[in-house]
């Protein structure tokens, strides 16, 4: 074990950690808010930096033992790089829209984003696992980080009772996944994924198909896949505004991607086990998903159950269980990325003349006659989460629907598009309330010019030039899915 | 003799208590936090049994970060559990129920 | 002209013009729209003198590869042709005709001119899912268009509408990936010529019927499209009635016949029965309406199910009078809407009682709007008579049965079109606002009368029409051809006849 | 037969001191229900040959976890004579599922019949040393083979530090600290301001 | 240029010229345009009539335009010339142009001429299309297009309700028949695989004894065919079960009734008959429909005409009535008789309703005939050409010296032949005929006395009570004295007509008195004159001069016996008429009601549509296919997303629970699976 080389391939999370830890640092002995910026902005640029460093494996297409580091406990692959990628890019998304919001409440803090970069280290060693400690580890830190970060706005009831009960579901899922751990360990003899693959092929004992069935309960937490989603809306809608963001965007791929590596690697012959769960989860994630949102009034509840519905649909790539499905999610959630974070960033535009945050769908009534760019981009972001064309969103959803179509499920295919009409319901009502109302004029606040970017960023991504985007993030997806299905 | 089975018995019995735990109590939150320790607890006796039938430390190694992380979690649960108690002045578990829907 | 892209520019004229018309003021929207959608016809005009009747069967490809085996592919045949123009035909009189809305001008402008690139590329597409994206995309303004613009009761219209479609294309979207997976092309002139074999067939067909048949729209899936009429904006109700039912059709014609010739002749009965059941059950309906437009509607619905059957005769005539249908109605159901909505904008009403004796003070408009009812009953000479007449014709040759029901149509079409123009242009003139109400401006010249010149142009000498179609038509009928379904006619020859007699007697058992 | 005989005292005791951990009324027996547990449980993982993870149960939980329960019990102050007693109310359903659930396990893993369980076979990489007390093996393998985790688990705990300390520290308003410079600096002439004020208008300070 | 395309296409350039050109034309230029092209069009018609009178015409047919090619199927605007449409083209262009000229007189007061000219042209080219077509495409063009005209032109005052109401039903009742026209189209098409007549015709008698499947059921090839075809006929020509719009169709103003409801359109199912006579000669059951339902109308018809008031609509039954004699006519198989009875018929209604049309110009647009009488001496002009008519329409005649007025030649002919057909369907319509034939003498007679003879009865009337308390109306000068009151006139005198409305009163007149005479020899024995275009049965023509004698004379002795009862019973008795009433009341109103056709046809179809109709839309559309459909598919979601919400209570624990439960399922679902 060439120490220097496992360093090398760990590079980013290297760099992660020690600049979390210069950051905490530098952070004790800054207290103001333009302190904060700049800590914020370091953070970024870290983020920045380690996501050029991770770019070239997915370039490479770094696959096989070449990517293991440290004892094998840590797989720089092509995979985990196009995930990392994106939970970079989230990350920075997330940090970037923070400071405004924590500041006009007086709230904001150094720690925030030195909390973002651990959990993003989190995620990190999430998508690198390749045993299930180091699933385990990268997942708490992630966790823990998350917890802290749901409950930042220590004044607001909502923060509060969104970390509390963040908290309690989520030890509660942790619980399940390690029992599940543990009786995969039991009877599989180890923790790695390979050995696991290795020894749970053909029949399998009734104990190992509970350790997989009770792992994948755990992961389903994590990605809020029906019947484990129902933290969800409650943490989103009282978490603050750039932690939802945050939350529905990286960890949401760390999670996908990490199930993806569970259930491709460790239970990669035990396809027909899991199949099913992931196929109710997605199903249900669609129709739940969907129904939740439509009795909302609140935006971001309403982003949330969209979220769950969405996650649906990528469970579909994952269903497939082909190298096209797992390409399709990883397109998928890519564009899922971009709407989501558009959507909370939007969220974040809607202020009334005082600055205040504005979440009611009633108040953005007749948006579109006062904030004529800001509607067309949230219309544009909600008909792109409907899936429907020209819009990029349609794409996501194409693909793992063409994914489960080659891979013979056209019935999970047809049920699941079929749904997806329950779900353009609600976008479209998005879309109703602000160009069909009479205004409300209550969101006439103006944002600042970063928010303004960074939606337009989104709004470019998932309009109709995002197709040109095609291409490239095909084959990027392609090459990060077929890293793991080396045999 | 003991075999791994009683250990298994033990630890799901251990498990699913933490689980009653968790949903069965509406008095208050701290309960649940000690009933998470049970469900982790279970974990590690499970490890820990495994680990020694199977002959290999893997087990106990992980038991070991589970009962690190553990304490971590214990920590942000109950500081979470402060903060909320400050903001409510309760932490019975029928009041946290501002969002829902 | 060989080189030159003329498909994709007709598509980016409008799209452009989208942009601008968001940019700037009402009025100065009003003008690029104009100017915009001219540009198309002019476009549109020299597609079709340039179209090589007689020629390759696909004209103006043009195929860039984007990604993932998806291409930026365009081209035309005499259908797309006639559907192309149409749509551009269409256009300018829609600018022309929204002189009322006054708000938000310049969003409903881009909304039109998208609707017109979306309309040029869904009838231009040759690679599937670039159809499909075409297809779907015109939901998005044509919601816009009724939610923003419409009536009072608008946003339950403008739900159904985009809700109802959006289920039945989804299938359609299974559908296609299944078939693109099993063929391994997205090209549509290749799948066109794509043997699926039969019993997916049944499937495919299905999921494609989902779709078109509520596109059509066909009973008893049609209830979006009276909502959706009554509460769109008049220029949207011509652009809905004028095109976008016409994708229906077309889907059919170029997805559900050629790809899926057994399925088609399988489920003949279904469209058959379905068809039937509208023509008699809409126009009943569309005889107890009290809304102008909901009865255009209704008859819309009847009119379509002429179409269905037109195109599962399986023979020429059922085809090609299926497409003059098509165009006819385009025309004549886009003309009506705009008859309905000149004297909406004089009085702000479409309750039929309001009206009464408009020939007395609008006698220019009674004409045109006798000429479209007229055109819409399917009155010889006019456009409405050839297709309807080559769609009976066929079908008959295929069902007496369901000629004679659908026939009926002609009877009922006629009553519930006269009745409507009785209570609006005959009797005394029972409302002192509608008879102060003055006759067409130059504007509704404009309008009424170049679809009027169409119409009786179509009537008279639709061969201009059909003649870019029927190498095409006849293409597709030897292609179902090994599909057609038995005639119920079955003539058996009598005693020995001279030798003409058995000449023709055998042509009549081919046909 | 001693070694069963502790196994079903250990076992029984764990699982009646979690059941009163989440029956008791009062929390603070409750986290005296849960070191017994614990105790208990670490208990059965000498009785399986794990005497440091035992060790370190009792000191982690017991020293700690279980005594940050107490301290933040009784900090948090809580009324409990107005804590409601009783449980939710769909209980039946809840119990009822989890003991399907229990038996599931249970029976479904054949776990109730001796040698039902067909354990894995580890790939030796984790095997411990001929020789080597359960202290040293687990030693060896943690900061070797595992040292990168063990790294990871680190930063979990500044994590969890940093996020409690975040959390619940605070800044109390009011509470001025100790300037020593400025004290010292202080000259009379900058205390003492004679001034003569006008009538109605008072001073400044 | 062929004369043809002028005759055809200069009535249309006048429509189009007169319609458009409407207020901006005015009234004069407007009449100038259309009456001087239908003159022109006229003037170009007869040399072609007599010159297939003559010998020297060949049939020709002049290529216009195509039409329509799709698969086989083929059609083009052609016009065709023949001798049948030759003898269509006088009719239609003399009875045009004199109904042109004469409402310059009867419409002056009108403010809507242009629109009227317009239309008159309008209907005359398309009349013209359909006697000129060459394949049933263009003859259905033709037909509907009539059938466009005469739904306006019975709209025309399209302010009464009544007018518009019987357009509609016009137009609607015709396209009831045109629903088997398009059938039989679609029908022949299928069967020769072209619709080009000619060659229909001559493929058609090899079709004898072929078979076809129709509804489900096998059928005679050719008799379903013409059948169809013939329920066209029916439509246009009023025959019983579809003659409901003809009577209604007296709403539009008299020139109208006359040019489309008596002398052309109405005989367009004639026409057709003959023109297919070689298909329908290929089905006798075919024939004997015809005949049948011929001879039942012609009873029906006459019947109600002996009991209507309104001038207008005993002449309008009585047309109905004629159209069964030439319909029964072709049936037995002579065409030639039945079209020479359409030609002479043409002229004797046309100006029946002319002379009408007078007698209600002169009388304020009063229509009701117990409101006339003794109008002999004020409008003697009018008299005498409605005597002219009458007397031809009643077939007054000498057989011994073969002369007579024109109806004489052409209705004997029509009773002879369906006598000497032999058939049984002859012999039926024969015995209709001659009972009609009494029918008919009675109430045209009845029509003459009550108009022109006995006493003034003009007080009752509502319209000429107006016309004389309302002087500045513009009929001043109609109401002179009112010292006349107690004399029945209610003080009116009624004018005689304008020159321009007794011009062609006159010229119908010759053509009343002469026609028969002139034209008996060639339309009905000989072969020569059709030269083809129509079915010549020479055997049955032989025949129909081999009647028994009291067979050529039945018809004269029953007009004897029609004339006879009408003068006692009008002149001799007046108040016998009153009597028989009310002996046989039941009968009398079941007659009057023109046996309840209107009333069962409401009943049968008016009202269930409208009922089915709203039926269908608010049970079916919105009650059923809204409700379980979309606004179902609607609330069941919206039903989903409450429940969801429920589940989503807030609570820690049944978030928890529901995990569980996920859990617990999925391993259930792993055991049992």
């Amino acid at each position: 074990m060439d120490f220097v080389q496992s360093f090398r391939l760990a590079a980013p999370e290297v760099l992660f950690s020690l600049s979390g830890l210069i950051l905490l640092l530098a952070s004790a002995w800054t207290r103001s808010d333009r302190g904060a910026r700049v800590i914020t902005w370091l953070t970024i640029a870290v983020l920045v930096i380690g996501g050029a460093m991770i770019a070239p494996a997915l370039a490479n297409g770094a696959a096989g033992p070449d990517t293991l580091a440290f004892s094998a406990l840590f797989t720089a692959s092509a995979f985990a790089a196009f995930a990392k990628l994106l939970i970079i890019a989230a990350a920075a998304a997330s940090l970037v829209i923070a400071p405004a919001y924590f500041q006009r409440l007086g709230a904001y803090r150094n720690e925030y984003p030195v909390l973002v970069l651990f959990a993003v280290l989190g995620m990190c060693l999430m998508v690198s696992s390749t045993n299930l400690l180091s699933l385990y580890i990268g997942l708490e830190l992630n966790s823990l980080a998350a917890y802290v970060l749901a409950a930042f706005l220590r004044n607001d009831d909502r923060s509060a009772e969104a970390g509390l009960k963040y908290f309690v579901l989520g030890s509660l899922a942790s619980g399940i996944l390690l029992f599940g751990i543990s009786l995969t360990y039991g009877f599989a003899g180890t923790i790695g994924y390979d050995g696991i693959a290795a020894a749970l092929t053909g029949k399998i004992s009734t104990g190992a198909v509970f350790g997989l069935v009770f792992v994948f309960a755990g992961l389903a937490f994590k990605i809020s896949a029906v019947p484990f989603h129902m933290w969800t809306p409650d943490v989103y809608e009282g978490s603050p505004t750039p932690v939802t963001t945050f939350f529905a965007s990286a960890p949401k791929v760390a999670a996908l991607a990490l199930t993806v590596i569970v259930a491709i690697e460790a239970f990669g012959n035990q396809i027909a086990a899991w199949q099913p769960i992931v196929v109710f989860a997605a199903l249900a994630s669609i129709v739940i998903g969907a129904l939740g949102a439509i009795g909302q009034t609140n935006l971001k509840r309403l982003l949330a159950y969209s979220s769950i519905n969405n996650v649906g649909f990528l469970l579909i790539g994952l269903a497939a269980a082909t190298p096209q499905g797992v390409a399709g999610m990883l397109v998928y959630l890519a564009i899922y990325t971009a709407m989501t974070i558009g959507g909370f960033v939007a969220v974040l535009m809607l202020k009334d003349a005082d600055g205040n945050p504005v979440e009611s769908l009633a108040d953005i009534a007749g948006l579109s006659r006062h904030r004529k760019v800001l509607a067309a981009c949230i219309a544009m972001i909600m008909f792109s989460l409907a899936g429907i064309p020209p819009l990029f969103g349609f794409w996501g959803k194409f693909v793992v629907f063409q994914a489960a179509v080659e891979a013979g499920h056209i019935w999970l295919a047809a049920i699941g598009i079929a749904a997806s009409v329950i779900g353009a319901f609600y976008y479209l009502k998005v879309v109703k309330v602000m160009y069909f109302d009479e205004p409300a004029m209550k969101a006439v606040g103006h944002s600042d010019w970063m928010h303004q970017a960074l939606l337009g960023l989104c709004a470019v991504a998932i309009s109709p030039l995002g197709y040109l985007l095609t291409k490239p993030l095909g084959a990027l997806a392609a090459t990060a899915a077929g890293a793991l299905f080396i045999p | 003799m003991i075999g791994v089975e009683h250990y298994v018995v033990v630890s799901s019995i251990l498990f699913v208590l933490g689980v009653l735990g968790i949903f069965l109590n509406r008095k208050n939150v701290i309960v649940i936090l000690m009933a998470i320790e049970l469900i982790l607890l279970s974990v590690n006796l499970n490890l820990v049994a495994f680990s020694s039938f199977l002959g290999d430390l893997t087990g106990q190694v992980f038991a070991m970060f589970v009962l690190t992380v553990a304490a971590g979690e214990a920590a942000i649960g109950l500081a979470i559990l402060v903060i909320y108690f400050r903001r409510r002045g309760t932490i019975a578990v029928d009041d946290v129920n501002r969002m829902k829907g | 002209m060989a080189d030159f892209p003329i498909l994709s520019v007709m598509m980016l004229v409008p799209l452009l013009a989208a942009v601008a018309c968001l940019l700037v003021e009402a009025k100065a929207a009003r003008q690029i729209a104009l100017v915009a959608t001219l540009i198309d016809l002019a476009l549109g005009i020299l597609l079709w003198v340039n179209y090589d009747i007689g020629g390759a069967q696909w004209q103006f490809q043009e195929n860039v590869p984007l990604f993932a085996g998806f291409s930026w592919a365009l081209g035309i045949d005499g259908i797309a042709l006639m559907l192309i123009m149409l749509s551009v035909f269409l256009m300018p009189i829609c600018i022309l005709a929204s002189a009322a809305i006054e708000k938000r001008v310049g969003e409903y402008m881009a909304a039109f001119l998208l609707m017109e690139t979306l309309m040029i590329g869904v009838f231009a597409a040759q690679d599937l899912f670039l159809f499909y994206i075409m297809f779907e995309a015109g939901l998005i303004p044509m919601y816009l268009i009724i939610g923003i613009w419409g009536g009072a009761d608008r946003i339950y219209a403008s739900y159904k509408f985009f809700l109802y479609t959006l289920i039945g294309s989804v299938l359609m979207l299974i559908a296609m990936l299944w078939m693109v997976n099993e063929a391994g092309t997205t090209d549509i002139p290749t799948l066109m010529e794509y043997n699926f074999a039969p019993e997916v067939q049944t499937w495919l067909w299905l999921a494609f019927f989902a779709s078109f048949a509520v596109k059509m729209p066909m009973w008893p899936v049609h209830t979006w499209l009276p909502d959706a009429h009554v509460q769109a904006p008049t220029a949207g109700s011509v652009i809905l009635a004028g095109v976008l039912l016409k994708m229906g059709g077309y889907g059919f014609i170029r997805f559900s016949l050629p790809m899926f010739p057994e399925a088609s002749a399988q489920f003949a009965w279904l469209v058959f029965a379905l068809s039937m059941v509208a023509v008699v059950y809409t126009s009943l309906v569309a005889l107890v309406q009290n809304d102008m437009k909901k009865l255009i509607a209704y008859s819309s619905v009847a009119h379509m199910a002429i179409v269905t059957i037109g195109l599962f005769a399986f023979n020429p005539q059922g085809l090609e009078g299926a497409m003059v249908v098509m165009l006819s109605h385009g025309l004549v159901s886009g003309a009506l809407f705009l008859c309905v909505g000149v004297i909406y904008d004089r009085l702000h009403t479409r309750e039929i009682d309001r009206y009464g004796g408009l020939s007395i003070n609008m006698p220019y408009y009674a004409l045109f709007f006798m000429l479209f009812t007229m055109a819409s009953i399917g009155l010889p000479g006019t456009s409405g008579f050839v297709g309807e007449f080559l769609s009976l014709a066929g079908i008959y040759q295929v069902s007496s049965w369901v000629a004679l029901v659908c026939t009926t149509g002609i009877i009922l079409g006629a009553a519930y079109m006269l009745y409507l123009y009785r209570r609006v242009a005959f009797g005394e003139q029972k409302n002192a606002d509608a008879a102060a109400m003055p006759d067409l401006n130059r504007r509704e010249w404009f309008l009424m009368a170049p679809i009027a010149a169409v119409v009786l142009w179509m009537g008279v000498y639709p061969e201009s029409f059909l003649a870019p179609m029927r190498a095409d038509i006849a293409v597709l009928d030897a292609r179902i051809a090994r599909a057609k379904p038995a005639s119920d006619a079955q003539l058996t020859a009598g005693k020995p006849k001279p030798a003409t007699a058995t000449e023709h007697a055998a042509h009549g058992e081919a046909h | 037969m001693i070694q069963v005989l502790t196994f079903y005292l250990f076992a029984s005791i764990m699982i009646a001191a979690g059941a009163f951990t989440i029956l008791a009324r009062n929390p603070v027996h409750s986290v005296l229900w849960l070191i017994v547990a614990f105790f208990n449980a670490a208990g059965l993982m000498v009785l399986a040959g794990a005497e440091f993870i035992a060790m370190l149960l009792v000191i982690v939980y017991v020293g700690a976890v279980a005594v940050l329960f107490l301290f933040v019990v009784m900090m948090l102050d809580i009324d409990f004579a107005e804590l409601r007693a009783g449980f939710i109310k769909n209980f039946p359903l809840g119990l009822a599922v989890a003991v399907v659930l229990l038996a599931e396990i249970v029976l479904g893993m054949g776990a109730y019949r001796a040698g039902a369980l067909e354990l894995g076979t580890p790939d030796g990489s984790g095997a411990a040393p001929a020789g080597a007390s359960n202290i040293e093996a687990i030693g060896a393998l943690l900061y070797s083979k595992y040292l990168f985790l063990f790294e990871a688990a680190g930063i979990i705990l500044l994590v969890a530090m940093v996020g409690a300390i975040v959390l619940t520290h605070r800044q109390r308003g009011g509470v001025r600290g100790q300037n020593i410079a400025q004290q010292i600096a202080r000259r009379p002439e900058e205390a003492v301001v004679n001034t003569q004020p006008e009538v109605g208008k008072g001073v400044s300070l | 240029m062929d004369p043809i395309l002028f005759i055809v296409f200069l009535p249309l350039l006048a429509a189009i010229v007169a319609g458009l050109g409407n207020r901006m034309l005015g009234n004069f230029a407007a009449k100038l345009v259309t009456t001087g092209a239908l003159f022109a069009s006229c003037l170009l018609s007869w040399p072609i009539f007599l010159a297939f009178m003559g010998g020297t015409a060949e049939a020709h047919v002049v290529p216009v335009l195509q039409w329509v090619q799709s698969g086989s199927l083929s059609f083009d605007w052609a016009l065709r010339v023949d001798t049948l449409t030759a003898v269509m083209l006088v009719v239609i262009t003399t009875v045009s142009a004199l109904v042109h000229l004469y409402s310059w007189g009867y419409m002056d007061e009108d403010p809507d001429q242009p629109r009227f000219f317009a239309y008159l042209s309008l209907f005359t080219f398309a009349m013209l299309m359909l006697v000129t077509a060459d394949n049933l495409v263009q003859m259905f063009f033709g037909w509907e297009g009539v059938g466009l005209a005469s739904y306006l032109l019975i709209g025309f005052w399209f302010r009464k309700p009544s007018a518009s109401a019987a357009a509609i039903k016009a137009f609607v009742v015709n396209r009831v028949g045109d629903l088997g026209f398009m059938l039989g189209i679609f029908g022949t098409f299928l069967v020769f695989n072209t619709v080009s007549i000619p060659e229909i015709l001559a493929a058609a008698p090899g079709m004898e004894g072929s078979t076809i499947g129709f509804l489900g059921y096998r059928w005679d090839t050719m008799t379903i065919l013409c059948i169809l075809l013939f329920i066209g006929a029916m439509g246009k020509s009023a025959q019983l079960g579809l003659h409901t719009w003809l009577p209604d169709a007296m709403e539009g103003p008299t020139p109208v009734s006359a040019l489309i409801h008596a002398a052309t359109m109405v005989t367009a199912g004639v026409f057709m008959v003959c023109r297919l006579s070689p298909m329908f000669e290929a089905s006798p059951i075919a024939l004997d429909i015809v005949t049948y339902v011929g001879a039942a109308t012609c009873f029906f018809a006459a019947t109600v005409g002996l009991t209507q008031w309104d001038i207008k609509r005993v002449i309008a039954y009585s047309t109905c009535s004629q159209l069964g004699y030439m319909f029964f006519a072709a049936g037995v198989g002579a065409y030639g008789a039945a079209m020479f009875h359409l030609f002479t018929h043409a002229f004797f209604k046309a100006l029946l309703f002319l002379g009408a049309g007078s007698v209600i110009h002169a009388m304020h647009h009063e229509q009701d005939m117990r409101y006339y009488g003794a109008l002999r001496k004020h409008i003697p002009l009018t008299f005498w050409a409605m005597m002219a008519g009458t007397l031809a329409i009643t077939g007054v005649g000498v057989y011994w010296l073969h002369a007579g007025f024109a109806g004489f030649h052409s209705k004997d002919a029509i009773l002879e032949v369906a006598f000497a057909s032999g058939k049984e369907s002859g012999m039926f319509a024969f015995w209709v005929g001659v009972t009609a034939a009494l029918m008919t003498s009675f109430y045209s007679w009845r029509l003459m006395f009550l108009t022109f003879f006995g006493k003034a009865r003009w007080a009752g009337s509502e319209h000429i009570q107006h016309a004389v308390h309302d002087d500045h109306h513009g009929h001043d000068d109609h109401a002179h004295g009112h010292a006349h009151g107690d004399d029945g006139t209610a003080g009116y005198h009624p004018h005689e007509s304008p020159l321009v409305m007794l011009v062609p009163l006159g010229v119908l007149t010759l053509g009343a008195v002469f026609a028969g005479w002139v034209f008996t020899g060639s339309f009905i024995s000989s072969a020569d004159f059709w030269g083809g275009s129509i079915f010549y049965n020479e055997h049955l023509m032989h025949a129909m001069h081999e009647v028994p004698l009291w067979v050529k004379l039945s018809a004269t002795a029953v007009m004897l016996v029609g004339l006879f009862g009408a003068w006692y019973a009008y002149i001799r008795n007046p108040g016998f008429p009153a009597k028989v009433v009310a002996q046989i009341d039941v009968l009398y109103r079941f007659v009057y009601n023109k046996w309840y056709f209107d009333e069962l046809y409401n009943f049968l179809f008016v009202r269930p549509a409208f009922w089915i109709g709203d039926k269908f839309w608010k049970l079916g559309d919105i009650g059923i296919i809204d409700r379980f459909g979309p606004n179902g598919a609607a609330w069941t979601v919206l039903q989903g997303t409450r429940l969801a919400q429920k589940v989503q209570s807030g609570y820690l624990y049944s978030y928890a629970l529901v995990m569980l439960l996920g859990l617990t399922a999925a391993i259930t679902w792993m055991m049992v699976r």
